[in-house]
């Protein structure tokens, strides 16, 4: 099954290709459309030089039929070339890279905890469903989910880091006082305990919802009546039967949502002074520096169908009905 | 057929009359107080401009940043104008975005999961890969583009979170057409010669509108959440005051006047609770089988 | 004016450590330390050569040098150049420079650098070289470390232009990281080489930049504290908080909250500077002068007498900025004159309106007009919000537009295409190079933060040339008057507010802000209490 | 007849709350079965028999509840039971085989761990050695390769093997009973008959008594017992095999005969059952057959049947038997 799943998992990369070209082509559609001349959205209004327009002019083939300045644009993007930012006078990709651990961090950990902690609820509330723990957790992930995150952000901040004093309110290390090994993942983890609470309870309420759900259909198949009649006890009907099944939707949708995640990490980013891509497209917005916002709509975008191949994998690796084709 | 036991035992339970949609809605009475709560907060956005004694816009209408009181309700921000006004107003604007997005997301999601779903064939294939494209790619950002690129208009947002929407719309629709075009009442209009246009529109689309119905109630609610975000981000049509707008601009003042963020935050997430709690009452009344929305 | 050597008065000035003004610390400065500075945004650069943002300019002053400084009284003091003399004509500056200045990757500084700086960066490359480098006929050094700049005519602002580097971009800059290179994209503009108090350590992109103390700079026993950081805080609720919290230590008065300054005057823990006169900056109401109502005098002077300006300040700044009753900022002194302002009088404003020729239609207005701002400074949009409320009380129907900062400059400045604008303009340290650029005839051009009012007027334009030539202080302070008295009564913007320059640090540090540059002078002085 | 029932059932009443008001799925059922025998349970879907199973089994999920009534197995009150004692019964002494293989078994669990998980639980048995023990109990159940067909997941395996795999998990750790829900319907009928048989070899080789609920009286001919006729939550009919097939007392057992038949002999008038059961919600007044009766007589649609005794293996609920009121009474 490893050779296998290895094909797989190429062949689904593969697969992705063309939504890659397809974000490509929404970015030059984009370009396009836009009221005024593409030229004004590579430039921004910087005060570029005569020679430099006339440089971007031949790059991107502007006075070149439309077919023609596609293929030009497909070139760039495909060597890596995302353009230069006019904001930050450095190259898309660079200033990119630069950020994107700090966002991988926080979308991660928040990911694995909103995860966990939204399986395990759904399944604590699914075995006794209306009951008064069901009904509690039912309204809260509610709550979560109808709350806008960078209002969510701000109250966490004033109640945990003015009020309480207990986490700090800005970026991802203490600066005055910078340490080193353990020290430093320690002082990040705290860092990271706000923006991550955050983040987590849109993603925390969704799975929790769909995992109560699945779960209470699942408790109702007729697999686990085979289990209950073998007489296993119901901690693991419930864990080890009933749980994984519903899992498999879950998973879908854990993967389907990372790119809703990240639209999460905009404001979440811009509120906790993370430094991550979220804080450069909040940057970017207000320099409406093109190149970089497409620059980061092409990142994030390779990023979100990258984590659908992952997400299509691991459902590979939880459902054995899943045939390698 | 595969069925549990206990299942198709309780299947006689459909031989009794069915109880009335009503009687079920009831039954969930966080979904009756959550209709209660919107049909508040509408008469409140609809009628609150006209009643509110204050003009939502004027400045110096009381003091600066007067805190909750009398007269002004939920105080003054800090160009004296009435927040509780300002609300009433935002509000309005936050509804019309989230329905008017909810209601294009629905639309076009019903157009192209109808037409995928009643036509079938490389129709339908065109028509999914191209809504697999819209789910796969990161369309919040894509609103920011949109937004970014043709300008914060009211109009241009509603439109980017419309394009955010619609391929969940579309999916559902495809599956429920495909379920229902075999079913013999269908079958029956063919036979009796109905057009094409007839059938999708008299007798598929009426029928599949349930689940449709409850997934545009919880759109509307994302829709506003999205539209505070977009404010947030400073790609809030700065013309017209959305509670979105309203937190953003307290952003500024809110730890000196903190009902400037409070109330406009309260009632941002009072609508879109109570839009989420009336979609799963409506769930349990029109689409008792597809919980997982 | 003969010979102006201050050669005598500067040694002195260097001997007690250069820059005057009040110590306000409890105790003796002394070593080590770190102070963290708030900026708003991430900047472009860490030098000043390519931008003027506020972030960038803040950092680059700790890097980096300029020939001359500025005192409170906005006099030129020595920064690189230990004493200056200036021809009887005017038109001659011979500059010394100090001996023992290092590079911080160790090479000696000299003129030869100098001349690099200003000849192949600042008169190519630097976005505000217009207002001043046209007056240069030659910029040459003159030995290892003696430099001559020689004017095409006297140019009676030229030291305190260069004394002011937000408004000249005259810090000087490594000629031997830069030749022969684009200095547009040297990855030096990243990881500079300065020769400034502080060194660069790491930019950690998104988050903070790190400088640390230059063991070997060329002032005594400067700089006292052992690290700076600039940690970028985008989201003000966020920002305060932090500040609160003790995470932060300085906000400069861009992002110093006004709402909260009377708390934060009143707590223990933090300090409140009221410093930054040459960087002083006025909040004014572009008038478009094209538009066919607003090219009326009367109708702009309408405007003016309608606009309650004093609740501008109240509400729009809660109390903390004062009114602006001219054109030249009031904190200078010599050429400011608030005679020709105007009162605040709507039935004044409703007559002249009424003797324009627009009178109220049946619906009580006059006509329509478009008050644009840009997003970001919240202040001015306070202050459009009641420039409404004001002209709809004399009948003008004004809708308030705002715009993000680019399309805002590109409409305004760019396009032409406005009625009314919010616009900040500095209104330090001379009005020469402050003021005339706005207004001058020639300023109109399709570019930022010039004319873009077209407002054109050939009395004041020709003194706008005559007053830089003039050097008898008395005779240039009269030109300033009238010059003040003409664009008061044109109008080509209405002044509105004197941002306070108010700055907000942590009491737990001394002298953060000693001079008249405010928020971007570098930290030198700055030291840690314990 | 002698000795002690292994199971007894008496008075089972098993509700199903719903929207629309209590629903009586199990309305009274006495039956028993007795060690080694093979019992049948016989009906129309949806009668109760699989509740009825289900009850006994103490498998009913809410909204079903048994409110009535006592369970009786090898001595023991099951519905007295602590649920943990319950618990070490079933799939040990009392063991489920269900009706589709394919939804009965846990699509992500390979077919030998599912069957290992029994032996694991009620022997004691550590996995690997149950993991042994179940490829002892597929080759008990006549799968080829059965190493093979323990580490494959159930979707790589036919309906037969399947149901076969089924079985293996219930005779795993040899049940004194096997209750068996339809164990064919959805099957091929050549392997119907392959599995119907199997069972039946089984219960030699272990001495279990079968619990058979069916609706194919074929089935019920060929490898049962004793029967029971359930209609609308009540045991209608029971008899021995043979004496049930000969001559059937109740109108409905008859009938449910008559269908079974190949058409060609079929009696007209019998054909079919007309008419659809009757709503467990509110069933008819008197016997609850009697709309569908072609035999109904005066107190039918008034008074509710007795269980007539016939003779002592021998019982019908139908007023055709009442020779005397005091007949009545007697049940």
């Amino acid at each position: 099954m490893g050779p296998s799943l290895l094909l797989y998992t190429l062949r689904r990369l593969v697969q992705a290709v063309p939504l890659v070209f397809v974000i490509i082509l929404i970015n030059f559609a984009l370009i396009h459309a836009a009221p005024g001349d593409p030229i004004d959205f590579l430039l921004g209004s910087s005060d570029a030089t005569e020679e430099y327009i006339a440089q971007l002019r031949a790059e991107f083939g502007l006075d070149r039929p439309l077919p023609e300045q596609l293929l030009a644009y497909l070139g760039k993007m495909l060597s890596f070339d995302l353009g230069y930012s006019l904001r930050f006078r450095e190259q898309v990709l660079t200033l990119i890279l630069s950020r994107l651990p700090a966002t991988l961090l926080l979308m991660g950990t928040a990911l694995v905890v909103a995860s966990l902690l939204g399986i395990l609820l759904g399944a604590v509330a699914a075995r006794r469903p209306y009951s008064a723990t069901d009904n509690v957790a039912t309204l809260a992930a509610l709550a979560g989910y109808s709350m806008p995150v960078f209002w969510l952000g701000q109250i966490m901040l004033l109640v945990f880091a003015l009020h309480l004093a207990m986490f700090p309110t800005q970026g991802m290390m203490s600066l005055r006082a910078p340490r080193e090994g353990l020290g430093m993942v320690l002082d990040v983890a705290h860092h990271l305990v706000l923006p991550v609470a955050t983040y987590s309870v849109y993603h925390l309420a969704l799975v929790f919802r769909l995992t109560r759900v699945k779960m209470q259909e699942t408790l109702a198949l007729d697999f686990i009546t085979t289990a209950r009649a073998k007489g296993l006890p119901e901690g693991r009907v419930v864990y080890r039967h009933a749980l994984r099944n519903a899992m498999l939707p879950v998973v879908t949708v854990i993967g389907l949502n990372f790119g809703f995640m990240l639209a999460g990490s905009v404001l979440t980013e811009t509120v906790f002074a993370w430094p991550g891509t979220g804080r450069l497209l909040f940057d970017a917005i207000q320099a409406r520096d093109y190149p970089l916002l497409m620059g980061l709509f092409t990142v994030l975008s390779v990023m979100v169908i990258l984590a659908n191949v992952l997400t299509d994998v691991i459902y590979a690796l939880i459902d054995p009905r899943v045939v390698y084709r | 057929m595969p069925s549990s036991i206990p299942a198709s035992s309780i299947a006689e339970a459909a031989v009794a009359p069915a109880p009335s949609a009503w009687r079920i809605f009831r039954h969930n009475r966080a979904a009756v107080a959550a209709g209660a709560i919107l049909v508040l907060l509408a008469a409140f956005a609809l009628l609150g401009p006209a009643l509110a004694p204050f003009d939502p816009v004027r400045t110096g209408v009381g003091p600066s940043m007067a805190p909750p009181g009398l007269p002004h309700l939920m105080g003054t921000d800090e160009l004296g104008r009435d927040v509780l006004s300002r609300a009433a107003g935002g509000l309005r604007i936050s509804l019309l975005v989230g329905l008017g997005a909810a209601g294009a997301a629905t639309l076009i999601g019903l157009l192209v999961g109808g037409v995928a779903g009643f036509f079938g064939g490389l129709i339908d294939d065109a028509l999914m890969r191209v809504t697999e494209v819209f789910q796969v790619i990161p369309r919040f950002f894509l609103a920011i583009l949109l937004v970014a690129f043709f300008g914060a208009g009211l109009f241009n947002i509603i439109f980017a979170i419309a394009i955010l929407g619609w391929p969940e719309v579309a999916r559902l629709v495809r599956a429920e057409v495909l379920t229902l075009r075999s079913r013999p009442f269908v079958d029956a209009a063919r036979v009796a010669g109905a057009s094409r246009t007839a059938l999708i529109v008299g007798e598929i689309l009426p029928n599949a509108m349930g689940p449709v119905v409850v997934n545009t109630s919880l759109l509307v609610g994302q829709a506003m959440l999205l539209e505070a975000g977009l404010s947030y981000l400073g790609l809030g049509d700065p013309g017209v005051v959305s509670l979105g707008v309203m937190l953003q601009e307290a952003q500024q003042i809110m730890r000196s006047a903190w009902w400037t963020s409070a109330f406009p935050g309260l009632l941002i997430f009072l609508a879109v609770l109570a839009l989420n709690l009336l979609g799963d009452g409506l769930n349990d009344v029109l689409d008792p089988r597809a919980r997982e929305r | 004016m003969t010979k102006l050597s201050r050669r005598d008065l500067m040694a002195a000035g260097a001997a007690t450590l250069a820059v005057p003004g009040p110590v306000l610390a409890q105790g003796t400065p002394r070593r080590g330390g770190t102070l963290i500075l708030a900026i708003e945004g991430e900047p472009a650069t860490l030098t000043s050569h390519l931008a003027t943002d506020t972030p960038a300019m803040m950092v680059a002053n700790n890097l980096f040098n300029a020939l001359v400084l500025l005192n409170e009284k906005l006099e030129p003091v020595p920064d690189l150049a230990t004493s200056w003399t200036v021809s009887p004509d005017g038109r001659a500056y011979a500059f010394e420079l100090a001996q023992n200045v290092r590079w911080h990757d160790g090479r000696p500084l000299t003129a030869a650098d100098v001349e690099f700086t200003f000849n192949e960066i600042v008169a190519k490359l630097h976005p505000r070289a217009g207002s001043w480098w046209p007056n240069v006929e030659s910029a040459k050094a003159t030995g290892p470390h003696s430099f001559e700049f020689r004017l095409k005519q006297p140019f009676a602002p030229f030291l305190t232009m260069l004394g002011s580097v937000l408004s000249s971009g005259a810090l000087i800059m490594p000629k031997h990281v830069y030749e022969n290179t684009d200095a547009r994209t040297n990855p030096a503009n990243q990881r500079p080489i300065g020769s400034g108090p502080f060194t660069f350590s790491r930019w950690q992109r998104g988050s903070f930049i790190e400088l640390n103390r230059n063991a070997t700079y060329f002032k005594p026993n400067r700089p006292y504290l052992d690290r700076l950081v600039f940690q970028v805080s985008s989201d003000p609720a966020a920002r305060l908080l932090a500040f609160e919290r003790g995470e932060i230590d300085f906000l400069h008065w861009y992002i110093v909250p006004y709402d909260r300054i009377g708390r934060l005057r009143t707590d223990r823990r933090f300090r409140l500077y009221q410093k930054g006169d040459a960087a002083a900056t006025n909040g004014l109401m572009l008038i478009n002068h094209r538009h066919d109502r607003l090219k009326d005098a009367k109708v702009r002077q309408a405007l003016a007498h309608a606009i309650n300006r004093e609740t501008i300040n109240q509400r729009g700044l809660f109390g903390e900025a004062k009114v602006a009753k001219s054109h030249v900022g009031s904190t200078i002194a010599w050429a400011f004159t608030d005679r020709f302002d105007y009162a605040f009088d709507p039935a004044k404003a409703n007559a002249l309106l009424d003797e324009a020729g627009f009178r109220r239609g049946a619906d009580g207005r006059r006509f329509p007009l478009r008050l644009f701002w840009a997003s970001g400074r919240d202040y001015e949009g306070r202050g459009a919000e009641i420039i409404r409320d004001n002209l709809r009380d004399v009948g003008v129907d004004v809708t308030v537009q705002v715009f993000d900062r680019t399309s805002f400059t590109d409409r305004v400045f760019r396009q032409w295409d406005f009625d009314l604008a919010m616009q900040l303009f500095t209104t330090g340290p001379d009005p020469t190079v402050s003021v005339t650029p706005r207004y001058h005839t020639n300023a109109i051009r399709r570019a930022p933060f010039v004319n873009g009012m077209g407002y054109s007027n050939p009395e004041v334009d020709a003194l706008f040339d005559r007053e830089p030539t003039i050097t008898d202080p008395a005779q240039r302070a009269q030109a300033w008057h009238d010059i003040q008295r003409i664009l008061m009564r044109d109008l080509p913007a209405l002044p509105l507010f004197e941002l306070p320059p108010i700055h907000a640090a942590s009491a737990r540090f001394a002298d953060v802000v000693t001079g008249p540059q405010g928020y971007i002078e570098n930290r030198e002085n700055a030291y840690e209490l314990r | 007849m002698a000795g002690a029932p292994l199971l007894s059932v008496e008075g089972l009443e098993t509700h199903i709350a719903t929207h629309a008001g209590t629903l009586r799925a199990v309305d009274g059922v006495d039956l028993h079965v007795m060690p080694g025998e093979a019992v049948a349970l016989v009906g129309e879907s949806g009668c109760g028999k699989s509740m009825t199973a289900l009850s006994v089994m103490r498998l009913l999920r809410p909204p079903a509840r048994t409110v009535a009534g006592r369970v009786a197995f090898e001595g023991q009150d099951l519905l007295a039971l602590e649920e943990a004692a319950m618990r070490r019964l079933r799939g040990d002494r009392i063991a489920m085989v269900f009706q589709d293989p394919m939804t009965f078994l846990n699509p992500l669990m390979r077919v030998g761990d599912q069957i290992a998980e029994a032996l694991a639980q009620h022997r004691g048995q550590s996995m690997a050695q149950a993991r042994q023990a179940a490829v002892e109990a597929l080759r008990s159940v006549r799968i080829p390769e059965p190493a093979t067909v323990a580490r494959n997941y159930p979707h790589q395996l036919s309906g037969g093997m399947r149901q076969r795999a089924l079985i293996a998990m219930a005779v795993a750790c040899r049940p004194a009973l096997l209750v068996a829900d339809e164990p064919t319907t959805a099957l091929d009928v050549t392997v119907q008959a392959q599995i119907m048989r199997l069972l039946a070899g089984l219960r030699r080789d272990l001495g279990s008594a079968l619990l058979l609920i069916t609706h194919d009286l074929g089935l019920v001919a060929e490898y049962c017992d004793r029967v029971y006729v359930m209609y609308a939550g009540q045991i209608v009919e029971h008899a021995e095999v043979g004496a049930l097939f000969r001559a059937p007392q109740h109108p409905y057992t008859r009938a449910l005969l008559a269908a079974a038949l190949p058409p060609h002999r079929r009696v007209a008038e019998l054909a079919a059952i007309e008419g659809q059961p009757p709503s467990l919600l509110s069933p008819p007044p008197g016997c609850r057959f009697h709309p569908r009766c072609p035999a109904r007589v005066a107190p039918c649609d008034r008074d509710a049947p007795p269980l007539f005794v016939l003779s002592p293996e021998r019982t019908a609920r139908c007023w055709l038997h009442a020779r005397s009121p005091a007949d009545a009474a007697a049940s």
